[in-house]
């Protein structure tokens, strides 16, 4: 569903990524394991369209995505280093308001989607007194809700404990079997089944 | 028709050695229609009737304000251009703009302020025309405090880009300002085609004067364009060869 | 030659005027063409670095 | 979750968040204003006061003081979403990105130019301006407070993610203002002397629509590129 | 590593520090003086311009705009440093943080106050003064200003840690700031008149020395708070 | 050297720390496992006197900290989420004046940090410039730099790819065999021998 095909970025000097080209199915996840500085968070935004591409094509279900960005965005949820929260509002009016971009979703969802995640006895509070681990724990629930077939996630695993990180495991294993696909950057393999996951250790090899 | 010589045109390279080459066919002339020009106004022309030798600063002043309008817009259409179809070249033309209309503009402002005095009896008043062409200086400045709070060139480039364009509404205000308003400052005689204003011996190297600082504009932005061009690109082949060429020549 | 100096008592009008745009001129073609030397050697430099990584 | 991207629910939604996150910190939204009632207050401090000086003086102090409240406000009108990743995430919902920022604008200026022109014609009274002209220089406000905020909105997105572009930000957004400070204050200037301001509201109005129909595009295009 | 923590050596490293950052992107410490500019030259825009009637104006307009492009500049005082954790290693540094404060306050008034003072007299030509109030003008300005920095040193500790501490800033300092602004408006009438200014100049410097010693004392309390 | 005594730290309307106490003697490193928002980054925070202590005390060589916070914080390095870099800084720049501030630095020392951490190649790059995992770098460069006794480290691992984890590791270990003490708030436990390092998995069961 994913085709990236001989894509070059420049983070200023720097060229960073060299042509660069990688395939994904539906249903499919992969992790990048590169070190650091090797350019994963510049891969998933040149992705997403958040970084202009020098050259090269994304192309998602076989359009390019620079051609309709719109439509491209619909089916894309992206989770960056910043996760979107505003610290003044609580984790259900967080989820409400962002998600109200994307269409219409019942409040009992969102407890639903809080409660999974762990954060029943916090959920009224503001985000802003939330520990950091908390706050990623609001945005995977976001994401979730979000109902996007494509997942770009930059280090979802960061500041989550031993639970938390089981959450995000399976969190994207459900996002697979329905069919969904993932690019991930992270540093600690995630425990995702071998039949959905692929690790890539760093740029120069293929996965 | 076709669109090669657009291609053509946005082609670092080619635009580089076009550049190389043209320069100096705008410079020389420009710097000879300048002096002759000033020569012209400022020991054959006979005084004004009214303004007596004070009207000799028209010389470089009324070429300069036709200057600082036709850099911005310039600028403004070669952001505008670089925006719409990603080109480089475009965007090294509008950054090469800037310093110098800048500077042409800051030299209109300055000779009117010395022109109103002897005639208005003050440096400054506080009047549409005068006052939108400080604008227009508050706009290239803006623009270059913009470029150089960005580092990142191509970032620099974009979001200059649209500042320069809607600045633009700026040049036709100056432009009319004193016909919307009424203004102290004169109404356009030397654009008025239907009947001569001036005598040829007043007219004539005023004429040179603002062929001269157009061809001179041209000359000097474009030798700035190249070095732009330059920076913009990442170490192409052919950066290494105008390098060698040069390093040959010298 | 001391009346054309005096330009009818507007000398310190108009002599200003022509010295300053002149020397603008001038300082424009100055700074460009140090532009285009410092541009030049960046790109040598950057090719330089480029050949050795 | 029911798939529904109505391009009106989702400028709805924005704009009904921010009221609330303003509204959470009361203080918030009146400090524009408060800063324009001491700023108008601070000219007859400074000089001496007299009241008929005063009264000439009344339509630059207010339109200047209307002016910079906003310019400060306007500062953070995309600052805060750009630093937690809001904006981005507004640029992947699918929507169109201007509309959704004009949404936002829509929202700020509800916050800062809306209770900026309702403070405007008591801050007048205080410098000295006739009861009759006050429903003038109301209306003066109301229109002129629009385009600056969307003046400021391609000024704000020009200087997201640069570091102190506050002050980049009036250089850049001051000279854009300033035909709407001249015809607000030749409006307000009318006003307090009487006469009719038709024609200083009608240039008012065109800037506002031109404001409306090329700010949010511009804007757009800024953002983008600060997001980079 | 040698240890040998000398308070005034840690003292010059952060103004050292804060001076190379500030020319590390040379527009950024000319904008309050862009600004300082393109605010004086706002009154005469806004107002009818009658070069008699803008002399009466100078000091007012002088001061204001020298007022808000001070507190405008001292909003950036701590707040990067508070973002980025700067200001907690500070606190965790080992010497008298009030002292540490000082420095940066220091630092602050070269890269603003001191710009501001040397382009008043500029503005004020503009605005029609004389050239021999000049010097008197600037004299004033430059005692103001460093009085203005340390006042603003305890808005900006104050309101750290608050979202668009901006306004809220500005309506805590505004007030501080009045006896300032009275007192410099004051003499710069008077430079104006060519009268002798010594008065109000004593008022400005012992402002300045209250300031020195209350101001880093309690801009240090309050950023403490602010970082927890 | 570090006694924690009946600690009880509030933050807003909860009650985080209820009566915490624990002991490290010179040559120790503490691993605090607890899990997401259960108060790792209160703890720290309190010790470096941060965050107000409702009851109980902090002592350091026998000394209340809260007596004499100057003197305790000559001994004290404290690394949080918030890198205390400057962005439009080089590493080498960022490193020598926040060193200034105790004591002076020799400019090989600081080249010879950074080239520990792998950071010579982007040595004069802009802090900005540097990717998530290249920043930590700098942190810890400084930190080892620092010269301090006690080391409170709040996820000192995060975003570092396993060179960069190692790295960390291999800085615990010198500091501790220097008769260092260090308090590191992790989710990952950090590979220390076991002679220097306890873990402490929730802050119910006290180590
Ligand atoms: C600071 C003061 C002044 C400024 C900023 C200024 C600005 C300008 C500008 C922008 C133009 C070009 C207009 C256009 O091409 O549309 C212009 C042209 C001109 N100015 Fe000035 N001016 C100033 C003072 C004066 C004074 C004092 C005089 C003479 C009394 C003067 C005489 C002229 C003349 C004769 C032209 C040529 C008009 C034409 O042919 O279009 N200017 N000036
Ligand atoms: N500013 C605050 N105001 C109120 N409560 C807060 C504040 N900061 C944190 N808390 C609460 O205090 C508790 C402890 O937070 P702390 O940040 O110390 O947790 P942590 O152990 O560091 O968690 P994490 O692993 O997620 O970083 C959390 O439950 C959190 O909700
Ligand atoms: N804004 C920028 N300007 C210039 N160079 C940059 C910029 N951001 C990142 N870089 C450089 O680009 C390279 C890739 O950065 P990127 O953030 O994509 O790495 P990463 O793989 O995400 O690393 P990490 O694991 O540390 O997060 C790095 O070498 C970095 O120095
Ligand atoms: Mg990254
Ligand atoms: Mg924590």
């Amino acid at each position: 569903m994913l085709e990236v095909s001989g894509l070059h970025v420049w983070r200023g000097e720097r060229h960073v990524l060299k042509g660069l080209s990688v395939q994904l199915a539906a249903g499919q996840a992969l992790q990048l394991l590169w070190p650091n500085g090797a350019g994963k968070t510049s891969l998933l935004r040149a992705i997403a369209g958040l970084l202009p591409v020098e050259a090269g094509q994304v192309r998602w279900r076989g359009q390019d995505t620079e051609a309709d960005p719109l439509t491209f965005c619909r089916d894309l949820a992206y989770l960056g280093h910043d996760l979107a929260l505003k610290g003044d509002l609580t984790a259900g009016e967080n989820l409400r308001y962002s998600l109200a971009l994307r269409g219409r979703v019942a409040p009992a969802d969102i407890d639903a989607a809080l409660a999974t995640v762990g954060l029943t006895a916090v959920q009224e509070q503001l985000v802003r007194r939330l520990s950091a681990g908390q706050q990623r724990r609001v945005a995977l629930a976001r994401l979730t809700l979000w109902d996007a077939r494509l997942w770009l996630l930059d280090e979802p695993a960061a500041n989550l404990d031993a639970a938390g990180q089981a959450l995000v495991v399976a969190a994207i294993e459900a996002h697979a079997a329905a069919g969904g696909v993932a690019v991930i950057a992270t540093h600690q393999p995630l425990a995702l089944s071998t039949g959905v996951s692929s690790l890539w250790r760093s740029p120069g090899e293929p996965p | 028709m076709s669109w090669a010589w657009f291609h053509r045109f946005a082609s670092p390279p080619y635009f580089y050695s076009l550049t190389l080459r043209l320069a100096p066919w705008l410079g020389w002339p420009a710097g000879l229609l300048i002096v002759g020009g000033l020569y012209g106004g400022l020991v054959l022309a006979p005084p004004d009737y009214q303004q007596s030798d004070a009207f000799r600063i028209v010389y470089v002043h009324a070429p300069a304000a036709w200057v600082s309008l036709m850099s911005y817009s310039l600028m403004a259409f070669a952001a505008a251009v670089g925006l719409i179809w990603r080109m480089k070249v475009a965007h090294a033309v509008a950054a090469a703009c800037a310093p110098v209309g800048a500077s042409i503009t800051a030299v209109c402002l300055v000779t009117g302020m010395l022109w109103g005095q002897p005639m208005w009896g003050t440096y400054w008043a506080w009047d549409p025309r005068l006052v939108f062409e400080l604008v227009l200086l508050f706009f290239f400045l803006g623009y270059m405090g913009l470029r150089s709070a960005i580092d990142d060139v191509s970032r620099a480039d974009r979001a200059s880009a649209v500042l320069a364009v809607v600045g633009v509404v700026n040049v036709p205000i100056v432009h009319f300002s004193v016909t919307w308003w009424n203004s102290l400052h004169q109404a356009p005689s030397v654009m008025r085609m239907q009947e001569a204003a001036m005598p040829a011996s007043m007219l004539v190297p005023l004429l040179m004067s603002f062929l001269g600082f157009t061809l001179y504009f041209y000359a000097v932005m474009l030798v700035r364009a190249r070095a732009e061009v330059l920076r913009r690109d990442r170490g192409g082949s052919w950066v290494r060869d105008v390098l060698a060429a040069r390093g040959k020549a010298a | 030659m001391r009346e054309f100096l005096d330009m009818s008592g507007y000398a310190a009008y108009v002599w200003p005027s022509v010295g300053l745009t002149l020397a603008v001129l001038l300082a424009n073609v100055y700074w460009a063409r140090r532009l285009v030397r410092s541009a030049q050697a960046e790109a040598r430099r950057r090719l330089a670095s480029g050949a050795q990584s | 979750m029911i798939r529904e991207p109505s391009a009106l629910h989702a400028a709805a939604q924005i704009l009904r968040r921010d009221l609330k996150l303003a509204f959470r910190r009361p203080g918030e939204w009146l400090q524009p204003v408060a800063f324009f009632l001491i700023v108008t207050m601070l000219f007859p401090l400074a000089l001496d006061p007299e009241l008929s000086r005063l009264r000439q003086l009344a339509p630059g102090a207010l339109w200047v003081a209307a002016l910079l409240a906003s310019i400060l406000a306007i500062e953070f009108l995309f600052r805060e979403d750009g630093r937690d990743g809001t904006l981005e995430q507004y640029a992947l919902s699918g929507h169109s990105f201007a509309w959704l920022l004009l949404a936002k604008t829509a929202a700020h200026w509800l916050l800062t130019g809306l209770p900026l022109a309702i403070a405007a014609p008591l801050a007048a009274l205080g410098l000295g301006a006739p009861a009759a002209a006050l429903p003038g220089i109301l209306a003066a406000l109301l229109l002129g407070s629009v385009s600056l905020s969307l003046l400021g909105a391609i000024g704000a997105g020009l200087t997201l993610g640069i570091r102190r572009g506050g002050a980049l930000l009036s250089l850049l957004v001051l000279p854009l203002a300033i035909p709407t400070l001249v015809f607000g204050a030749r409006a307000t200037q009318l006003a307090i002397q009487g006469d009719s301001l038709a024609g200083p509201l009608y240039l008012l109005a065109a800037l506002g629509v031109f404001g409306l129909t090329l700010a949010p595009l511009a804007a757009a295009a800024a953002v983008r590129i600060s997001l980079e």
